[in-house]
């Protein structure tokens, strides 16, 4: 009875909502007829100014890198939190790994698809690099490369034990690659303060358009997004899987 | 079709908006509001689009192509970055809630209320 | 000097980003309190002197050295304007009084709360500095973000989690048609910094497109602002983050979000005749919030959540005043956001010490139990009469510019919204102060059934002491007296005033980020405030908190009906505010709806 | 021919988003959200967006789809024990 009431009252003022906006919308411009400026100034200028023919990586790390700055922090902040949210409890205690809870999609001592994920890992992380360190000349970039160079290590995981994937997920060692990231991006921006330029000035010398080494900082970049992105997401994922895997509730354990 | 684009957009925001309106699992939840944001990416990437338009990657076009608009992707790419982050906090209180109070059902929870 | 502009924002997010390695080391609560309080004392200095300096002339930073090309910004700009500047400046100071409270105070599980503090403030810092739209929803986000996992912070109890998620998925929401509302207005102008976009909406005129996306941004921002009908998500978030958190949620970030509002309202569309709708739209909205907040705020018994439904009422009042379009309005609106926030935080601290000498903040538990407390009970009592805006503190300046502008401008309804809706908060946090410190009178029926009691609420510190430790009395003596201060100085309310002028001022202020020319403004002069207006607000707030500890004078057969009408209010009140974040979206939709049917019908026109 | 593809990769990502909010049960919600965020970067090529379709790949289809199944796994392990 509720149910269907509410899903009236919101249709109908969802129909109330939709009907201005959509003609508002309507008066736009029609889909496919984007008329500039913007767009067409940075792509003007973009490989004469930046040696780069990656417009969108252009856009991101230099035109608008304080925009990506604040991108970074906020996934960094996503992160303190979630592990601010699932630090250790009084009434908690970890018992050593147990791979029942999950819904485990590999049954145990599957050789093939245990050997199956362990030739993907090499194969993910090849490529994840490939797409960071690229992210300046093809799609892709540090964000993507990090996001795949975090789901690789997954795959440790869906390909063995929770402990295989341990060595891997020191926290410390994560938080340290994540400040690294973080810090070291923030720090690079603001270098040319030290010699009187705007913060987020493209200081390296451009290169040779198309070259691994080129664009100036953005290569660089890349780079530490990347691996902000990468730890954080290792980090993110390993908080999950620690909850599902390591953590108990002490009433539990004792029952 | 030059309107369907923003037809899928408003749709998409308020079938998620209803998603998050019935719910009665905050998992579930999660993920509906995960398919109102993508509305945002919708539309953002249908004003830069330009017909016929090539990715605006200017070493491998075709000479004579018009590529589309990259700042438009640019800000998509941080509304993706903001929106994954968003829902993994959400995601996280929605667990430890679940572990407090043995629900996922945010109407079976007591709630603050008055 | 220009080179100083980045600083607020980066130094914050840069020290957040060490303080993580500074958790590894041994003795790190030492530690990260004096780099937490090193890194606020530097941005603090640091936006004085950018206060200082806009005062000459709006400073604008071109990141990444992307000047204008052709008149056109490829880059992300800061325009620092002396609001701008100051409103930064306000958001440092009250975080610094909120890390000194919590010196010693998250010693248990203090992981990762200095780092969301510090990109907390940078956020805000963000916030108030940018030129650019997009860049204006990056730091929006972020503070969302630090600001839903601080909420989160104590996770050991149910009501922070759904506080959080609340507060989460409607800001969230908000957000999506913040960025719908840029899409728009990008397909429209082809840019994204706010100068750029007002210089071409000028020349496009303001038709329906422009005016709906504009209102798309209005509601995104008004979500944080608490505006009814989408301020649901605020008493619940509220009233369940740590005590510094609080400080900041309601001093400085709901206030933001209508700093948003008039910030893109002043460089957009205010130089346009076709916009003038809008005003009445937000001062209805703004004086029905005012009330609203109060009357919620009156019938609470759990101290944070009274706080939280006055902030409510507060920032309603804001909007109204935003909503008069006058640059002397606006002027009254700085000043009032700076008095409530100082006196709001100071409240929330005087809440924090009564949690942490107590153990509760339930007012009726609490009655007659805090007499001991001879600095923080004399204080809170004055936060309420404060709150009410009595002379001559922060409040009472702000609001009799308000008031004085409303009647000069026409809106005779202003006056006496803003002096119920200030003496019913006023009231109730005198009712809570005088029962608590001083045991008078009994519970009343009003907050008698409230359902959120709390004397459950987990206390924050590790452990009891029997006196308040001086890192928490001294923000409390601090804020009170920069409550009292803001009012006090002449001097500093004509500074304001020049810097609501010039924010006024679209034509100078576009000029000044696209041709970095500076345009000269002439403020209005500081007028003759009354003070009468004050006591009387002072008075009625006295006069209800009495009436609501003793009773009224009236004989039982007079008492019933009148009671049962209250309850029955109430009922429904309570019912509306249910807790539950599907009937948030409900409301949030219906708001929406209403808005952008009113954008529809008044363009038409 | 460019046209009609982006009309039907439109409808497919509006009935994929529907068909996500639909699936009650977040076990094979998270399954279906993989899917829109499969189609969702199907739609950003056919826009020209290599970029964003990577990203949508990565994000919507891989990484949020696992952390919802591990949040699943997490409530449905306790509400067995």
């Amino acid at each position: 009875m509720r149910q269907s009431a509410t899903r009236i009252i919101f249709w109908s003022i969802a129909g109330l909502f939709a009907f201005p906006l959509f003609l508002a919308l309507r008066d736009l411009p029609d889909f496919g007829a984007y008329a500039g400026p913007y767009g067409d100034l940075v792509l003007a200028t973009c490989t004469g100014e930046r040696h780069t023919p990656q417009g969108v990586a252009a856009v991101t790390f230099d035109y608008r890198g304080f925009d990506t700055l604040g991108e970074e922090f906020i996934l960094f902040a996503a992160l303190a939190g979630a592990l601010l949210l699932t630090r250790p409890q009084e009434d908690e205690r970890q018992h050593p790994p147990r791979d029942h809870a999950l819904d485990r999609p590999v049954p145990q001592g599957n050789e093939p698809i245990v050997a199956a994920g362990r030739l993907m890992f090499p194969f993910s992380l090849m490529l994840s690099i490939y797409i960071i360190v690229h992210g300046h000349l093809t799609p892709g970039g540090g964000f993507q490369g990090g996001v795949l160079l975090a789901t690789a290590f997954y795959y440790v995981y869906l390909s063995g034990e929770y402990q295989d994937l341990h060595p891997f997920t020191s926290v410390p060692l994560l938080e340290s690659l994540k400040v690294l990231g973080a810090a070291g991006f923030a720090l690079l921006a603001a270098s040319p303060l030290a010699v009187g330029l705007p913060f987020m000035t493209n200081l390296l010398p451009l290169g040779r358009e198309g070259g691994l080494l080129s664009a100036g900082t953005l290569p660089l970049c890349n780079l530490l997004v990347g691996c902000e992105v990468g730890a954080a997401f290792l980090l993110l994922i390993d908080a999950f899987l620690r909850q599902v895997v390591v953590i108990g509730k002490k009433k539990e354990e004792d029952s | 079709m030059s309107e369907l684009p923003f037809l899928v957009t408003i749709w998409l925001f308020l079938i998620g908006l209803y998603g998050i309106a019935t719910s009665r699992n905050t998992i579930h939840l999660v993920s509906c509001l995960f398919v109102a944001q993508s509305s945002t990416y919708l539309l953002l990437l249908s004003v830069g689009y330009r017909a016929h338009g090539s990715a605006p990657i200017l070493s491998g076009i075709p000479p004579g192509a018009q590529p589309v608009d990259p700042v438009v992707q640019s800000l998509a790419l941080t509304d993706i970055v903001v929106g994954a982050t968003v829902s993994a906090l959400i995601l996280i209180f929605a667990l430890q809630s679940h572990k407090r109070s043995g629900t996922q059902d945010p109407r079976r929870t007591p709630p603050m209320r008055g | 000097m220009e080179q100083l502009a980045p600083l607020p924002v980066v130094i914050p997010l840069i020290m957040a980003a060490l303080s993580v390695l500074v958790e590894k080391l041994p003795g790190k609560h030492r530690l990260l309190d004096l780099l937490g309080l090193g890194t606020v004392g530097t941005v603090l200095a640091i936006d004085l002197k950018l206060v200082g300096l806009s005062f000459e002339k709006t400073l604008v930073y071109w990141f990444g050295g992307w000047l204008p090309r052709n008149g056109f910004p490829l880059g992300i700009a800061f325009a620092i304007d002396p609001a701008a500047a100051g409103l930064a400046g306000f958001a440092a100071l009250l975080t610094l009084l909120g890390l000194i409270f919590s010196w010693h105070y998250f010693r248990s599980i203090g992981s990762h709360y200095h780092c969301l503090m510090l990109l907390f403030l940078g956020s805000m810092q963000g916030f108030c500095l940018t030129g650019d739209l997009f860049n204006l929803f990056v730091f929006f986000e972020l503070m969302g973000v630090a600001a839903y996992a601080l909420t989160g912070y104590k996770i050991e109890d149910t009501g922070p989690l759904e506080g959080a998620l609340n507060f989460a998925v409607l800001n969230s929401i908000g957000a999506f048609l913040v960025l719908l509302g840029l899409g728009m207005i990008y397909s429209r102008t082809g840019g994204l910094n706010l100068a750029w976009i007002g210089t071409q909406c000028a020349s496009q005129g303001a038709d329906l497109t422009l005016q709906a996306a504009f209102m798309l941004l209005c509601i995104g921002f008004l979500v944080k602002a608490a505006v009814i009908p989408f301020h649901f998500w605020l008493p619940d978030a509220h009233a369940v983050a740590p005590t510094p958190a609080s400080l900041l949620f309601s001093g400085i970030m709901v206030e933001l979000g209508i700093y948003a509002v008039a910030r893109c309202y002043w460089t957009l569309l205010a130089d346009q005749e076709a916009v003038s709708w809008m005003g009445t739209l937000f001062l209805s909205l703004g004086l029905a919030t005012a009330l609203l907040g109060a009357g919620m705020a009156f019938v609470q018994r759990h101290l944070k959540r009274l706080l939280a439904y006055s902030t409510v009422s507060h920032s309603g009042m804001m909007l109204a005043a935003f909503a008069l379009a006058d640059p002397g309005a606006l002027g009254g609106f700085f000043l009032y956001l700076f008095g409530h926030g100082f006196v709001k935080g100071g409240l929330f601290i005087a809440t924090g010490i009564v949690l942490h000498r107590l153990k509760s903040v339930d007012e009726d538990q609490l009655r007659g139990r805090g007499r001991e407390l001879w600095l923080t009970g004399p204080l809170f009592c004055l936060g309420g009469l404060v709150l009410a805006g009595v002379p001559p503190f922060g409040t009472w300046v702000g609001k009799a510019l308000i008031e004085q502008r409303a009647e000069a401008l026409g809106y005779p309804l202003v006056t006496p919204v803003l002096l119920i809706s200030s003496a019913l908060t006023g009231a109730a946090v005198l009712r809570a102060g005088l029962g608590i410190f001083y045991g008078a009178g009994s519970p009343n029926f009003l907050s008698a059934c409230a359902p959120a009691t709390g004397d459950q609420e987990l206390p924050e510190t590790a452990k009891a002491l029997d006196r308040t430790p001086f890192v928490m009395a001294l923000p409390l003596c601090l804020l009170f007296a920069a409550a009292l201060g803001t009012g006090a100085f002449e001097e500093l309310s004509r500074r304001v005033l020049l810097a609501s002028a010039r924010f006024c001022h679209s034509e100078g202020y576009r000029l000044a980020v696209l041709a970095g020319r500076a345009g000269a403004v002439t403020p209005l002069p500081l007028p003759q405030l009354e003070w009468q207006k004050g006591l009387l607000s002072g008075a009625a707030a006295l006069a209800a908190a009495l009436l609501a500890l003793f009773g009224l004078p009236l004989p039982a057969w007079l008492q019933r009906p009148y009671k049962q009408f209250f309850q029955g209010v109430l009922r429904v009140l309570r019912t509306l505010h249910s807790g539950y974040v599907g009937d948030y979206v409900i409301w949030f939709l219906l708001g929406s709806a209403a808005l952008l049917l009113a954008t529809w019908v008044n363009s038409g026109l | 021919m460019n046209e009609i593809l982006q009309a039907i990769v439109f409808v497919m990502v509006a009935i994929a988003g529907t068909g996500v909010v639909t699936t009650r049960d977040p076990l094979h919600q998270s399954l279906v959200a993989g899917l829109f965020g499969l189609l969702l970067s199907v739609l950003f090529m056919v826009l020209q967006a290599p970029d964003v379709a990577l990203s949508e790949l990565v994000v919507g289809a891989v990484a949020f789809p696992l952390m919802v199944l591990l949040t699943v796994a997490k409530t449905r392990a306790k509400e067995c024990e």
